[in-house]
This record gives structure tokens, C-alpha cells and sequence, in this order.
């Protein structure tokens, strides 16, 4: 089999020639200078910063904390607001990659925003699927309530997929006593897939200032630290749900990608890793093979097949 | 081009308390350097997930160095201190916009301004405007004599005023006063700043009212250093945090930027 | 003022000379190879391991992962129950350090088990406070359940309290979506102190067997790690409940222990740390006056009375 | 005492495939080591939160050195093999209880059967039987020629009987085959093994029908090391996981012990 066979995956409305792409929030809209460091077109897909209707300047500095083995963040959905995004920011990355799909990560405040967000940015032919966040921790209206009651969670998810013009990934919030029955609830409401996970609702304070690091205080929690409650997350969803989950949480490693895909994903996204390597997903997409060898794995299709009918 | 390659450590001392100049020896895009960039260091423990920036306060194209100076701060200081001569270590560069060079004139008179570790940027600086031909008066703060560091690279480069906030050597008093006392506004086409916000914010108040250019370059707190997460933004004049300092900076207008 | 009275603490039931314990599990009932690394007696307490009504043999091995700057663990409060625990192993601790105050940290599978140990254990002279631990995410009956459920904890946390002789500190779940409202519950059970955190229910996978490392399948996090949700449940929960809290959670440097202090903590407890560093206890004990003098704080009981009227 | 002392790195090698030998020299109770005892080995990285155990493979108390052999497997022993002569690394013991020597009369006949990284805490076993005056025979298998380490050692204290399941050298076949090939049952007083769960069983078997004693050194898992944390957890014959391979083990009675 040939070695791109190999890592290629298909999942509602993506046919990904590899399954690595980078996490929302952590690669902004490819605007930026990993381009100067691989060829984009590389990835499986890329997805994008959250988009909420109106441009949001985001919360105040310091937004970024050091943990052991994760970062705190609280950005705050900081984003030039769905139209920009689709008149300035997507064109300029459709031109250079035109192949690489587009997973559009979206926001709000209340049902009304989320659905209009998802009416625009769906109605592109540049936007292969949409993510819908409903679990970011660091905005005080919407963000993470979506994602935290199973009823507003289904209303949503619903409401989102009736306006949708792609397939709908629902990202879940791991700041939940059962995350089973959020997604069963998601699935309910008609989701495509499932995104997990978010991040960890977490703080650090400063020794001197005695103040929160953060400026929004609390931030999220990501990095390798939080992988195990990933993929313990991810195991539980896999077998109640049928839905292909793309698996995010602490990936840095070719054995973190393939621990995800035993735990029951079908893709991954990585975040945090591109802080200390800024190639971490071109690194990932050319240590697979080889690790698929060493592990006498013929292929991602049929690891996938294998893991979901040994469940 | 930017990289991310393994440099080894081919000097490391400690130049005054907690203060450490450590010289890497590596591969990079030694051209794209200018002043006022920075490099991200990863650091030797997979505990840490952020690398640390750093500013660039020598660099050898011929001999393929960088030195960097740093005070320990935190862990990742700590840590970076105990390093030994021969180690590996992973560096992402060079990053940032240096300070805008092409727009002074050679023989114009230029004032530097520097306190703590904003001193590593003004140093690179401070050797490329006198390359350029400029008069380069240079002020910089400290608590007390025994702290100093950087004076040398500074004589050699201009004009020296040294403050003491005990008077223990140079002028009593910070900078800010030392400036106010040398009455020290209007002769310079352009003033560079790099140091604590509070230095920054005399800066911009002490020249607002004068022709001179200025620049400031600011720290940030920092997770991707490639203007992709939006960690690091910092205000100009609009109000809204819309500058990476990653990217756009680390040096910006300082008649623009918000402190 | 003397070194040792700046780092006293009083708790309901506790006057501890400094504020630092072994937590629950980690130092069964002092009877190990600790002692021949420090005397106990420099403790401030010692948390004993769950006691539980009858004997339990605990979980299957592997009980015991490595994660990113944390450890699964699924020991499944492996006892020899109460009675011999009261007979046999407390005797011994008491005579060996008769000045050591015990806290003892009881579990049970129903709520009649819970109040039949803890009429037991607090009986007892030997015992100074219980910790009712109703999060622990390695059994399969109980643990964890009376912990997730607001009226749950409430009901039991009162049943406790009526039969219980001495201070009871409910140790609380972090896998919950809104620990604050769990505290709560307990608060108005009628606790004396809370206890937080314990583990994170996650999981590791091993890559050749493909099945979890673990016996159990799913352990609990702890370690390094998790500190951030440690602190921001601490923040969030002093702030909301007059109880006062034994901090736990990745505590690793004195840094760490005036960070749970900053937070809102009356005391500490340490458990994975042990594993990398056995003299953790007597190591940090050490540690705490310098920095204490470092940051310019007299006294931690001073420090607990700027941080609650700073909230 | 039981002591976490500093060692120093004095001597580090790879001995075959993935195996590496290391010395190290620092203080602890010497007097306490015994063939079978092991350290628990801090890893120089905030990441790693559990020491890794690993046997005492030689002991010299006059140059205070101990010499480990270890088997990458993963991560903790890639970060160990890593490490350069002079590096300090933290060394937890001795711990466990070793092989009961003084159950052994001087002229008996004894065999250790031994596979994988089971063969480091033999080597300081059959050195010890030796100075007693035992017949030592040792018998350890490997997948083929190339990987064989510890060779001179056991041919230094007896016989050696050797083992690849290829036939590249010695017997071809596993050490069991080689033990029913050589129809060896009844001459021994004591068997000592030490390797994967499969070759403990085999031995179980093969001897259970023997007067010999048979001790078997087991791996498990482990946390704390001090006897506290009950992760580490065996079971004897009751069935219940009722004895710590840190503080009862890591040697137990073959014929009380459930695999
Ligand atoms: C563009 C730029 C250039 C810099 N140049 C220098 C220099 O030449 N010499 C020097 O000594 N320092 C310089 N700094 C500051 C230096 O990055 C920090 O002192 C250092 O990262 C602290 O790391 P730590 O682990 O010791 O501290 P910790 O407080 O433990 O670090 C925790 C986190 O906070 C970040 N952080 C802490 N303080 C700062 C700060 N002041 N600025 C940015 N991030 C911070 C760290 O990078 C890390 O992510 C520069 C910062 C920037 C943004
Ligand atoms: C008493 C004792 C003596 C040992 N002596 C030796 C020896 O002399 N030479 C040698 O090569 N190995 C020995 N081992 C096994 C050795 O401890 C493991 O191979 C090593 O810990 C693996 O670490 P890692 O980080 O490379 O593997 P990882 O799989 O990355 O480690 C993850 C975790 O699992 C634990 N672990 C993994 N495999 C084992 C194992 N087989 N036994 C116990 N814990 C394990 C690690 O300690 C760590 O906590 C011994 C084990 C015990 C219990
Ligand atoms: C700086 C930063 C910004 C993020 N922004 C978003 C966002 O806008 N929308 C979103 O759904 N998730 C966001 N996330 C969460 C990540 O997409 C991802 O779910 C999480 O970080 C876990 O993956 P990781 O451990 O690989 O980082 C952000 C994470 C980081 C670190
Ligand atoms: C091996 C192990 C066993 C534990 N057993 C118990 C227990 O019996 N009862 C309990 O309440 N908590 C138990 N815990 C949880 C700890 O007491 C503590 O709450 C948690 O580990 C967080 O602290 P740490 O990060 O310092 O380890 C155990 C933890 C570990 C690592
Ligand atoms: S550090 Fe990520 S945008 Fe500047
Ligand atoms: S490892 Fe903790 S009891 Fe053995």
C-alpha cells in the first residue's frame, strides 16, 4: 500500500489524504509563519480560529500561563468576525492551498449567533465542515454553558445542523461529570462527528502579585498533561456513540496519534505540540508510517475498523 | 528562512547576579537578523511546553554565534543557567522586527534607554548605528553597582550614562531622572527603548513632546511566537489589542503603542 | 516570631504545627519505609489510606501508569477495613508518634457502610478528623458517585456528621461540572472542611496489547499535572463556602504550597510527589519559613486571613 | 539506612542491542545489598514522575559503585541511555529483600535460570553463591546470537548453559526446552530465576515436582518503592494481592507465589 493510503481517512465531508491537522486556535487562520516553515499543503486539513459573528477583540494580556506538561490559555475567541473572516481571511489561504480542506471552528454568545455564523460560514465553498465550540472556557456569555447541559447542547447542535450547508463536528467540553451523555445528546441534536476534547478549566497565581497570572483569571488547560483524560474521554464516547471523533489533548507523538486511534478516534488535532516544534504536525504526518510498521498496522482505514469492532 | 535548529552552547558565564550571557554556535538565517529580534529557546525537559524568547545581543555571521543574556527569572532560567558548555539546545529564529535602522541618517544623534534585561537588544543596537555612522549616547539604570552589566559593549559603542538608583556608581537616581537632569530632550533624531514598562512609559512621556523618533521594544507573554495564537498582542493607539509582538513587534512606534 | 509558629495552623479538630500531610494512599498507615527516611513526627499529620468496612483486596495489577507529569492510579482502596485498621495498624502508628494528629479517610459502597465506618473510626482516640471520600474514581460501587450528585453528597455528608465524633472534611470529586455547587451541598450537610482535590478519571492505552494499561481500564489522575484545576477549584470554591480546605493536588515546591494558600487553602497535603521524592513532607516543611521570608509573609495563619478578606 | 543519594555516572555502554550497562558511584548502605535487592533511578526530567526500578547487577562497596543493566523500552530508559558520563543521577536504596542466601549450605548445587533483563540481578546472585562454595549453573536464552549480553559473567561463576531460539548459538530452542533437553530436574537444592512471566511459569512447572527450592525474582509496576502505595501487588497462594514485590519482594517462594 502506498505510504499516503496508508494515513488516509475519510469522514463526513473530508476526505483527508493524512489525519494530522492543526488544533483551532493554535494556527489562526494560516496566516501567520508556519508557513515559512512547511508546506501547508502537507496537512490532512487545517482548522481555523473560532468565528463568532462580530469581530471580538478578546480578553486582556497576560492570556497565556506555563503549567507542568500543559499551558494555560485565555485568548478569548479573540477574531475579526465571521464576514471578515470569509472576504479576507479564507480567500488569502484558498490561493496558496487550494486542496487543503477547511475546518471553520465557530462561536457565539447565544443560539441566534451560532446559527447565523454557521448559515455564513457554511454557505462557503471553502469550508468543508464546521466545528462548533461549545465549550470554550475563557468567554463569560455562551461559550462553555453550551457545552455543560445536555438539553441547550442538543437545542443547539440542532439548530446549527438545520442552517448547515457541510457536516456539522461537535467540539465537547471535558468540564463535565459525564461526558457520555453530552455526546449522546449532540448525536441526538444530529451532529456528523465530534471534536474532544476542549480544555481544562484551570489557574495559576502569581507569588508576588498574589493575583491570578491570567488577566481573565481562569484559563484552559491543554498540552500532554491533560492526554489521559482525552483519551479516557474518547474511550467512553467511542463505545456509546457512533460517530468518528477527530481526537485532540496532548497529541505530540506518533504513539500519542495512534494511543488516540486505539482509544476510538478517527482523526487528530494538535495544539500545544507547536509550541516546542513548530513542525509538530509535519513531524507526526512523516513518523506514522514507521510507526504503523513497527505496530504491523496496514493502515489508519483499518485501525479504525479494528478498534470499533473489538469494542 | 526560519528554523528551528539545534545550537551548541560554546560559552555560558554568569556576567553579574542572576545575570548569565551564554553563546550558541548553530545554523540560521543569519542575514534576517537585525537588532531588536529575538530567538525562542526550547528548553532541555519535556515538562515545559513554552519556549523562552529571548533577544539577540550578539550575533556572528562568520563564526555562526549568537549570545544571548539573560536574567534567571523563573524556572525555565533557572534551568536554562545550569546548562553546561556542549550542551544542545533547540532554537527557533530569528524572530521578530528589529528596530526600523534604514530610517536614521548616518550622523544623526541617537539615545538609547535600557533597564534590567532590555539591555541584550540595545547592545546589537547600539553596535549597528555606529557601523551606520550615528552618534550613540546610550542611558542605563541599575539598583546598585554591583548589578551592572553591559558597560563595556556600551563604551565602545558611545556615549555612556550610567545611573544607580544608590548612586553606587554614575549618576544617583533612575534614568528617567538622570535624563530630566542631563536635560538631555531635544538633541536626538531618534530614541530606542527596551527595559521594564515603567522605563517604557517614562520614555514616552519624557520625548513625546519632541521630534524624535521612537521605538520601544516590549515583552509579551509568548506560546507560539509565529503570530498564530494571539498570546503576545499588545495595544496601539486604536485601543484594541490588535499587535502581535511576536510578529508585528517585538519593537513598535512608541508614539503608537499603549503601555 | 519562632520558625515552628509561623507555619501553625488550626482546623476544626486539628492544631497542626505546620501544615503539611501525606495524602490519602500515599503513605498507607505510616507503616513503610518512610519512617527509616525522616521521623514522622516532623509531619503536621498524616492522612491514612481509605478505610472501608470490610476488607478490600483492591483492583487487579497493573494499578499504576505514567502520564505527562502525572500518574494513573487504580489501587481501588485495597484495606484490611476498619476493625483491623482500628486493632492493628493504628495502634502502632500511636505508639510509635503519640503527638501525630490522624485524619482518616473512610469510603464505603452505600451510604449505611459509609456511616457504619465512620461511627467506627471516630470512636476512636487515636483519630483526630475524618475525611469522608466520596471521589474516588477507582471503584465501582460508591466512590466516586456520592461525589458527583449535590443532594447525594449532602445526604451523606449529614449521616456522617450525626454519627461522626470528630471534624469531618469531605474530600471532593474534580470530575464534576460545577464543583462549587457540590461544596456547597456538603457545606450545608454540615462539613467542617473540605478536602480537594482528588483524582481525574483518564486512562492510558498501551499501544502493542492495544487495551488500557491499567487492569481497571480507567485510574486517577494525579501529580504536577492537574495543580491548575487544583488551584481554580480552590479559587472558585473558598470564595463561595466559609469551610476551610486541605489543598492536594501536584504539590511538588513551597511554590506550590503558598500558590494553594494564594488560592484559599488552610493547609496541604502531598501524594504523588512522594514517588519522585520520598522526603517531600520533611523537604518542603524545610522549604516553607525561607520562602516565607522571600515573599515577606509573617506567618501562614496571617496569610489565610489577607487572602479571605482580599476575596 | 535507606538513603536517595546523588551518584555519578562513571562508566556507560551499550552491552548489546538496546542494552546498556552503567556504573555508578555515590554513597548508600552497601552493607545492605544483597543479590536480588534493587534502586529506584529519578529521571532527570520534571515530565517523569515515577522512578524506574532496576536491579543491582554488581556492587562494589570499596570504590562504592553499583553497576545497573538495563533494556530500553521505553521512554524513561531511551531519556536514561541518553545520559553522559558525569551526570548526577539520584539513586533510591537499596531496596527489597534479595534472594535468601543463607538458605543455601556451601557444595550445593544450584541453578539460575535467567532471560531478557532478568540477568542483571543473577549476576550479583551467582557471584555471591560462588564466594559461598555453590556449583553454580546458570541457564539464559535469547532471541539470537547478536543480543547475548552477560556471557563472561555467569562463565566466570560455573557452567553456562545457553540458550537462542534461533540455534545461532549454544541450544537452539528456549531455556525451557533446553532444561527438559538436558533432563535437568533432580540435582539441584535451590533454582533461582529471574525474567518474563513465561519463564517463571516454566520453571514453576518444571520444578514443582522437585525437592528444590525455587525463588523467583518478580517485576511489577511500581509507585513509591517504600511498601506504601500497594501498586505494586503480587499474590501468593491465598489468590489475594496481599505481598508488595518493593517490600516483601521483589523474590518470593516459587512454590507461594501466583503468576
Ligand atoms: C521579545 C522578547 C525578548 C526578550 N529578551 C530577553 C533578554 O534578552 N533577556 C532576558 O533576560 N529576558 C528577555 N525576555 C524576557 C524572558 O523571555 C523571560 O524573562 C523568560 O521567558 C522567563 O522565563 P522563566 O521560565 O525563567 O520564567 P517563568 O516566570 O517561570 O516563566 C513562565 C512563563 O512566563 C513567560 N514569561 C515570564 N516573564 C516573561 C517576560 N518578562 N516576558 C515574556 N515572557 C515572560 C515565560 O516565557 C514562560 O512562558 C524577553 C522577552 C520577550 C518577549
Ligand atoms: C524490582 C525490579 C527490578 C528490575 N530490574 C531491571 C533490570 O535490572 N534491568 C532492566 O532492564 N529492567 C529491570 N526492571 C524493569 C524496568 O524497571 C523497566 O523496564 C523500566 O522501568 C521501564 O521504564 P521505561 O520508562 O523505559 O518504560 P515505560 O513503559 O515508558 O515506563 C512507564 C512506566 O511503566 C513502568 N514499567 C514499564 N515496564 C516495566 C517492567 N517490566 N517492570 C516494572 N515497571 C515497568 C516504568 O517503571 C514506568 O513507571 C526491573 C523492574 C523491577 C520491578
Ligand atoms: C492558545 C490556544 C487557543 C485556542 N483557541 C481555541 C479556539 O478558538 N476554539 C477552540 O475550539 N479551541 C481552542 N483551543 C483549544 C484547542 O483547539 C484544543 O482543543 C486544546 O488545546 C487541546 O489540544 P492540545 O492539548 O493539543 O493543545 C485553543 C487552545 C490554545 C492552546
Ligand atoms: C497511589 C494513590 C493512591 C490513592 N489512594 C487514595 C485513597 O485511598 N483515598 C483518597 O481519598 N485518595 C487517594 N488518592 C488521591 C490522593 O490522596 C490525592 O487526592 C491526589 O493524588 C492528588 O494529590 P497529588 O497530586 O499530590 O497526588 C490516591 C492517590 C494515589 C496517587
Ligand atoms: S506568541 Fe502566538 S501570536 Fe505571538
Ligand atoms: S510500589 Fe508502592 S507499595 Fe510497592
Amino acid at each position: 500500500m502506498m505510504a499516503e493510503e496508508r494515513l488516509a481517512v475519510e469522514l463526513p465531508g473530508l476526505k483527508l489524504k493524512n489525519p494530522v491537522m492543526p488544533a483551532s486556535g493554535c494556527f489562526g487562520f494560516g496566516d501567520n509563519r508556519y508557513a515559512e516553515m512547511f508546506d501547508l499543503n502537507e496537512l490532512g486539513a487545517i482548522i481555523i480560529k473560532a468565528a463568532t459573528l462580530k469581530p471580538r477583540i478578546g480578553n486582556p494580556v497576560p492570556r497565556i500561563a506555563e503549567t507542568k506538561s500543559g499551558v494555560l490559555n485565555a485568548v478569548g475567541l479573540q477574531n475579526p468576525g465571521v464576514d471578515v473572516i470569509l472576504k479576507e481571511k479564507l480567500p488569502i489561504l484558498h490561493k496558496k492551498y487550494p486542496e487543503l480542506p477547511v475546518i471553520a471552528n465557530i462561536a457565539g454568545a447565544t443560539q441566534a449567533e451560532y446559527v447565523e455564523v454557521a448559515k455564513r460560514m457554511s454557505a462557503s465553498s471553502m469550508v468543508s465542515a464546521l466545528e462548533l465550540n461549545i465549550s470554550c472556557p475563557n468567554v463569560h456569555e455562551g461559550g462553555m454553558l453550551f457545552g455543560t447541559d445536555p438539553a441547550t447542547a442538543q437545542r443547539l447542535t440542532k439548530a446549527v445542523k438545520e442552517v448547515s450547508k457541510v457536516p456539522v463536528y461537535v467540539k465537547l467540553s471535558p468540564n463535565v461529570t459525564d461526558i457520555v451523555e453530552i455526546a449522546q445528546a449532540v448525536a441526538a441534536g444530529g451532529a456528523d462527528g465530534l471534536s474532544m476534547i476542549n480544555t481544562l478549566l484551570g489557574m495559576r497565581i502569581d507569588l508576588k502579585t498574589r493575583k491570578p497570572i491570567l488577566a481573565n483569571k481562569t484559563g484552559g488547560l491543554s498540552g500532554p498533561g491533560i492526554k489521559p483524560i482525552a483519551v479516557r474521554m474518547i474511550y467512553q464516547v467511542s463505545r456509546a456513540v457512533n460517530l468518528p471523533i477527530i481526537a485532540m489533548g496532548g497529541i505530540e507523538t506518533a504513539d500519542d496519534v495512534i494511543e488516540m486511534y486505539l482509544a476510538g478516534a478517527s482523526a487528530v488535532a494538535i495544539g500545544t505540540a507547536h509550541f516546542n516544534n513548530p513542525t509538530a504536525c509535519p513531524d507526526l504526518i512523516k513518523a506514522l508510517p514507521q510507526k504503523l510498521d513497527e505496530l504491523k498496522i496496514k493502515s489508519l482505514g483499518q485501525l479504525i475498523a479494528e478498534v470499533r469492532s473489538a469494542q | 528562512m526560519l528554523t528551528k535548529n539545534d545550537f551548541q552552547i560554546i560559552a555560558h558565564q554568569k556576567s553579574a547576579p542572576n545575570i548569565y550571557r551564554i553563546v550558541l554556535q548553530g545554523e540560521f538565517d543569519y542575514a534576517k537578523v537585525k537588532p531588536g529580534c529575538f530567538v525562542m529557546l526550547k528548553l532541555p525537559d519535556e515538562a515545559y511546553q513554552l519556549r523562552r524568547p529571548l533577544a539577540i545581543a550578539a550575533c556572528d555571521a562568520v563564526r555562526k554565534t549568537i549570545t544571548l543574556i539573560y536574567r534567571i527569572v523563573g524556572d525555565g532560567t533557572r534551568l536554562l543557567s545550569e546548562l553546561a558548555v556542549g550542551t544542545q539546545l533547540n532554537v527557533l529564529g530569528p524572530l521578530g522586527n528589529g528596530f526600523p535602522l534604514e530610517k536614521v541618517e548616518p550622523g544623526a544623534e541617537v539615545l538609547l534607554v535600557g533597564g534590567g534585561t532590555g539591555l541584550p537588544p540595545l547592545m546589537l543596537l547600539a553596535q549597528a548605528l555606529k557601523e551606520k555612522g550615528c552618534k550613540v549616547s546610550t542611558a542605563i539604570g541599575f539598583r546598585t553597582a554591583a548589578m551592572i552589566f553591559g558597560e563595556e559593549e556600551f563604551e565602545c559603542t558611545g556615549r555612556l550614562l550610567l545611573a544607580t538608583d544608590d548612586g553606587s556608581k554614575g549618576f544617583k537616581g533612575n534614568v528617567g531622572e538622570l535624563l530630566t537632569e542631563q536635560n538631555s530632550t531635544s538633541q536626538y533624531t531618534s530614541v530606542y527603548a527596551c527595559g521594564p514598562e515603567g522605563l517604557l512609559k517614562m520614555v514616552q512621556r519624557h520625548f513625546s513632546a519632541t521630534e524624535a523618533a521612537i521605538y520601544l521594544s516590549l515583552e509579551s507573554r509568548m506560546a507560539c511566537g509565529m503570530g498564530a495564537c494571539e498570546a503576545c498582542v499588545v495595544s496601539t493607539k486604536d485601543g484594541i489589542l490588535n499587535k502581535r509582538v511576536c510578529v508585528e513587534g517585538p519593537v513598535f512606534d512608541g508614539r503608537e503603542v499603549t503601555l
